[in-house]
């Protein structure tokens, strides 16, 4: 399994730097929105914790669609569906990488982003406690849909679709709690249910997950 | 250890390929399947494998014991010779690689990305990985595609080795491998015929 | 009494639905025509809405059938997970359009009451979020089928989205809710005694309701037995190549 | 036609579409419906022929 | 050349609906935004070109790095690189198809979206002129990018990272169009520019593109 | 219609590995190239069909006027067998498919989805692919992987049927492609010498 994660993670700072990748787009983004939005400060600041959410998701999930396709297309998925290692195992610990290459350099630099977008101060604490608390829900959640499109070519957009509507919970409290933050008000609620959803998600997905792969590589 | 298979049947594409297949490979037997394109060797190697369901009879060795090795070799491109070749050993539990390497003349490739592999080195790195999984029953589809004669010799002396030691190994092909002790297997024989049609019941077919 | 589960047998859910898919759909077009005819002519105006208040007869039963319909994948996914029922699967599979166009009824003919009452085609309410993320659910199953070649495969793979999905509905649901208190109506039906609503609009909304369940009933067994001859053709087919 | 008063475009707009959309989902329900059972009875016959 | 453009829409349609799901994408994106921003719809109505646009932009990003990829893996590329049709007219075509299966689509959506984000009634026209005029662009551009990356496992994020800051001026006249349209002001000049971007990236890409291609075959 | 190629070398990952190639293909005749895995096959036939560049020597007839066929197919999984033979067909401005598929016994797989045949079947499929081109110089990266013996004595015929028409063919193979009468190439004798280092110089090397 350690294996599994050491090799997940080199060939995403091999192949090009997944991590500096992800990293870049969430900074492009935070860029474009006041590009498209306008300059006005205020309006950054009332929109830049659901921004800065929403850019996170995406940048979760433009990396999902080659979770399991490059290992499908390379014959690596059999190999490893056939290895010691459970495919829930499997599962698991490239969901773990993905939210490693991922997740979490997105939510240590969020804080510099939140600059960009006028983000009040107070609220700079709560963006990064909720995307550590939130994103590894995004890579479990991702890892599901990828299992369940691995075999379709293209499956990227309808990946996409299949997911971003999964993703609706975890944005709404994430963003909430930042938004609550930013307003000075309390955002232990929608902390705790960001917790309950990663947590719910890592115990029941890696299973759901497991089954698609299993059915997909029929 | 044995695998022993008993009335077999394998479908693909919701088709019936394979029916009525039996047959058994014991420790230190090479097993050669031989079958035109498209009769399924591809299928009932995938079935051994537990990649996917047989539509009946009996497989004696859980898929836990075998190590597949399919058309494509699930090698990483980024990655050098050894790092795919340690990871392989790592997920079966093994550390070694040095052993591996040299048995399929890859020790001097060890340190290069794969994807600047020819053709055929990459399928020598393919099968270099069944030395690491330490399993006794190597079920391989077409192993010596792309390889050279000496390297096809190469091969056999490994399969030769594995057979020493009580493994097995059953390989599909439709070239000769320089093995002549391996019995071969027809799969004409075993070919399925169309069901009758059930009309229009559970089965649909 | 024979075991429901003989219904699984596409033989016989088709000899049952020759005669009971024409029996609910006349039935469900006469009730939703009484229906919306007793609405739409007979019924006064709200004093507070207007003639706005006749959308309630499409939007209602609309809204519940796509809450309904989700439900009814849900359990014949189940089914076809557990038993492998064919029938089960393309029971789901017929059910994924009708949910669909019945959840952007649902939300057209809200949005449409919505510029009149609140003075927009579109607010963010919890209720109306909720829908549109269903809305969404409904379209990835669809574009899930659509996509995969082999009908096994498909209807194991939507099954499974279909299970993931329901929990992940429902907790929308309460993200929404959490979200935003909203401004949609609560349920005033729900309360029987001391209902805050007269008969005149009760009637053909109830008249309406069961039409729809109907209706949906009809379809969705117009669309399993489209399937199934379907997955026939596909089988027969596989068996004129094997021949060739 | 009973008088809608002001909000008659709204509610003959609602009922348009909801009316619309319906016969749209039966029509083609009935079309995929007659599609399917023409193919497969060609093929039945084409099938069991041989 | 017409082959190859029948070729990549029946691609486009048979695997999955590429044209749905680009939608869909557009779509699941003007749903998230409020999700995460918030529902007054005041600050929408404010953001709301501009994030019409930068969902545009992602959507089109989004299947782009399989423009040339699926073709390069497969070996296809190779072979279209020794037929009898320029390279450049690779390029051209399959950014044309790209464009009809996203871009135009999306145009031909987003005043629904619009209604979404509260968007203000005067702006829906120039919201789909400038789709219609801008969205070539940034197939084109987006083609270059994909010919850059294409050798390249896990490309999709480094061609992200590349394409986006040339998106930018796209983005920006495109948005001004459309904020101006809502605000009541002219759209003219921003749109002039945006057909000058057009012009110019169907002009001059294809060959830099092509040029790219050729190298990374090598 | 004559290919010259004259005092070639070529380079791959930036290292000569052939050197001083010269030899001459003529319509009407097929040539087998020979050498060990890695030696440079796919290397040199990617050299003459334009796709990168030699390090030096002459080529004398330009790549439009041959067809490459690679390790890999081209093939679209979702396209069916007759849509993607239509599809090269169309590129290379020819229309009727009807005997490529006839030649290859693809025939009866006209409507299946590419991505439901086996291995054999999509090789058979790349290479029906060459008889739509109309191009006269068949350049091909070990075109009978795959093939059962029936199958590649299908090739067989259809690469004789080309040289009838006055076409060549150039082939990269390991295995015995039964056609007696083609002429056979070592690439062992061109292998390049390492280059002597030049110091700190314009090349680098
Ligand atoms: C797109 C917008 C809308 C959606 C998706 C929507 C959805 C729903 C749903 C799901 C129900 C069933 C609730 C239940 O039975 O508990 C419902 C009921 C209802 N809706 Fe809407 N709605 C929308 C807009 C509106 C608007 C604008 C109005 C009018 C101001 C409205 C008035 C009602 C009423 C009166 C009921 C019946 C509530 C009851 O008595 O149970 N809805 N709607
Ligand atoms: N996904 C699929 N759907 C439908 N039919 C398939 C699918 N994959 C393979 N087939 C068909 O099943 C048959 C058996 O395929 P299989 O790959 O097992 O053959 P094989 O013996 O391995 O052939 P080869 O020697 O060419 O590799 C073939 O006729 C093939 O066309
Ligand atoms: N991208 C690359 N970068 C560096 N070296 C490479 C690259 N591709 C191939 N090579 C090396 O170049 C040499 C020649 O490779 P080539 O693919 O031409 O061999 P080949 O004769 O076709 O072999 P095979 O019979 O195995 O296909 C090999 O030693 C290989 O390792
Ligand atoms: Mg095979
Ligand atoms: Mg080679």
């Amino acid at each position: 399994m350690i294996a599994l994660l050491i090799r997940d993670l080199r060939l995403a700072f091999r192949a090009g730097g997944g991590f500096g990748l992800g990293l870049g787009f969430f900074l492009i983004l935070a860029v474009l929105v006041p590009l498209g939005v306008g300059p006005d400060p205020v309006t950054l600041g009332i929109i830049a914790p659901g921004i800065l959410w929403v850019g996170a998701l995406l940048a979760c999930l433009l990396s999902l669609d080659r979770l399991f396709a490059l290992d499908h297309e390379d014959g690596s998925l059999d190999l490893l569906a056939t290895s010691p290692i459970p495919l829930e195992g499997v599962v698991a610990v490239k969901a773990l990488a993905h939210w490693g290459t991922t997740g979490l350099p997105l939510a240590l630099a969020a804080p510099v982003l939140g600059i960009l977008l006028n983000l009040p101060g107070a609220a700079y604490g709560t963006l990064m406690l909720s995307l550590i608390l939130g994103t590894p829900a995004l890579s479990m959640i991702g890892a599901f849909g990828a299992a369940l499109t691995v075999g379709l070519k293209r499956g990227g957009l309808l990946l996409s679709l299949l997911v971003l509507p999964m993703y609706m919970p975890t944005l709404v409290f994430g963003a909430q709690a930042v938004t609550r933050a930013a307003q000075g008000l309390d955002p232990t609620t929608p902390l705790v249910l960001l917790a309950g959803i990663t947590a719910g998600s890592i115990a029941l997905l890696p299973f759901a997950a497991a089954f698609a792969l299993r059915i997909n590589l029929r | 250890m044995e695998m022993r298979v008993t009335d077999l049947a394998c479908a693909r594409g919701g088709l019936p390929l394979i029916e009525g297949m039996s047959f058994t490979v014991a420790g230190g037997e090479a097993l050669v399947l031989r079958g035109p394109n498209g009769s399924g060797k591809t299928t009932l190697l995938r079935t051994l494998a537990g990649l996917q369901p047989a539509l009946s009879g009996e497989i004696s060795c859980p898929p836990e014991q075998m190590t597949y090795g399919a058309h494509a070799d699930g090698l990483k491109a980024v990655l050098s010779v050894a790092e795919n070749l340690s990871f392989w050993a790592a997920i079966h539990g093994q550390r070694d690689i040095a052993p591996a390497l040299a048995a399929m003349n890859l020790t001097e490739l060890a340190e290069r990305p794969a994807q600047t592999l020819s053709a055929g080195q990459k399928r020598r790195l393919g099968l270099a990985r069944l030395l690491v999984t330490g399993r006794w029953l190597w079920v391989l589809d077409e192993p010596t595609v792309s390889l050279d004669a000496a390297s096809v010799a190469l091969f056999a002396a490994v399969v030769r080795g594995h057979l020493a030691q009580g493994g097995a190994a059953l390989m599909a092909t439709h070239i000769d491998l320089g093995l002549a002790e391996a019995r071969v297997l027809e799969l004409a024989p075993y070919k399925a015929a169309l069901p009758v049609d059930p009309g229009f019941d559970e089965a649909f077919l | 009494m024979a075991s429901l589960w003989e219904y699984a047998n596409p033989v016989k859910f088709m000899r049952l639905s020759n005669w009971l898919m024409p029996v609910s759909a006349v039935l469900a077009a006469a009730l939703i025509a009484v229906g919306l005819y007793w609405g739409f002519f007979l019924t006064p105006d709200d004093y507070r809405q207007g003639a706005t208040i006749k959308i309630i007869f499409l939007h209602v039963p609309a809204a519940l059938m796509a809450i309904n319909a989700w439900a009814m994948m849900l359990v014949t996914s189940l089914i076809w997970l557990i038993r492998r029922h064919h029938v089960s699967a393309l029971a789901a599979k017929a059910a994924g359009p009708i949910g669909a166009t019945m959840t952007l009824i649902a939300l057209i003919t809200g949005a449409i009451w919505g510029q009149p009452m609140w003075g927009t085609w579109w607010a963010w309410d919890p209720r109306l979020t909720s829908f549109l993320i269903l809305f969404l659910f409904y379209v990835g199953y669809i574009a899930l089928w659509s996509a995969i070649e082999d009908p096994d495969t498909a209807a194991d793979l939507t099954a499974v989205l279909c299970l993931v999905g329901s929990v992940f509905a429902v907790l929308s649901r309460y993200a929404a809710l959490f979200w935003n208190q909203g401004l949609h109506q609560g349920a005033s039906l729900s309360v029987a005694p001391g209902t805050r609503m007269d008969w005149s609009y009760k009637g053909p909304l109830y008249l309406c309701m069961i039409g729809f369940v109907l209706l949906f009933v009809a379809l969705v067994l117009a669309g399993t037995r489209t399937e199934i001859r379907a997955r026939r053709s596909r089988a027969l087919m596989t068996r004129e190549r094997a021949r060739a | 036609m009973p008088d809608l008063g002001t909000y008659a475009t709204e509610v003959l707009l609602a009922y348009a579409v909801s009316l619309g959309l319906l016969a749209l989902l039966i029509t083609w329900t009935w079309a995929r419906s007659r599609r399917v059972r023409r193919d497969l009875a060609a093929l039945e016959a084409r099938v069991t022929r041989v």
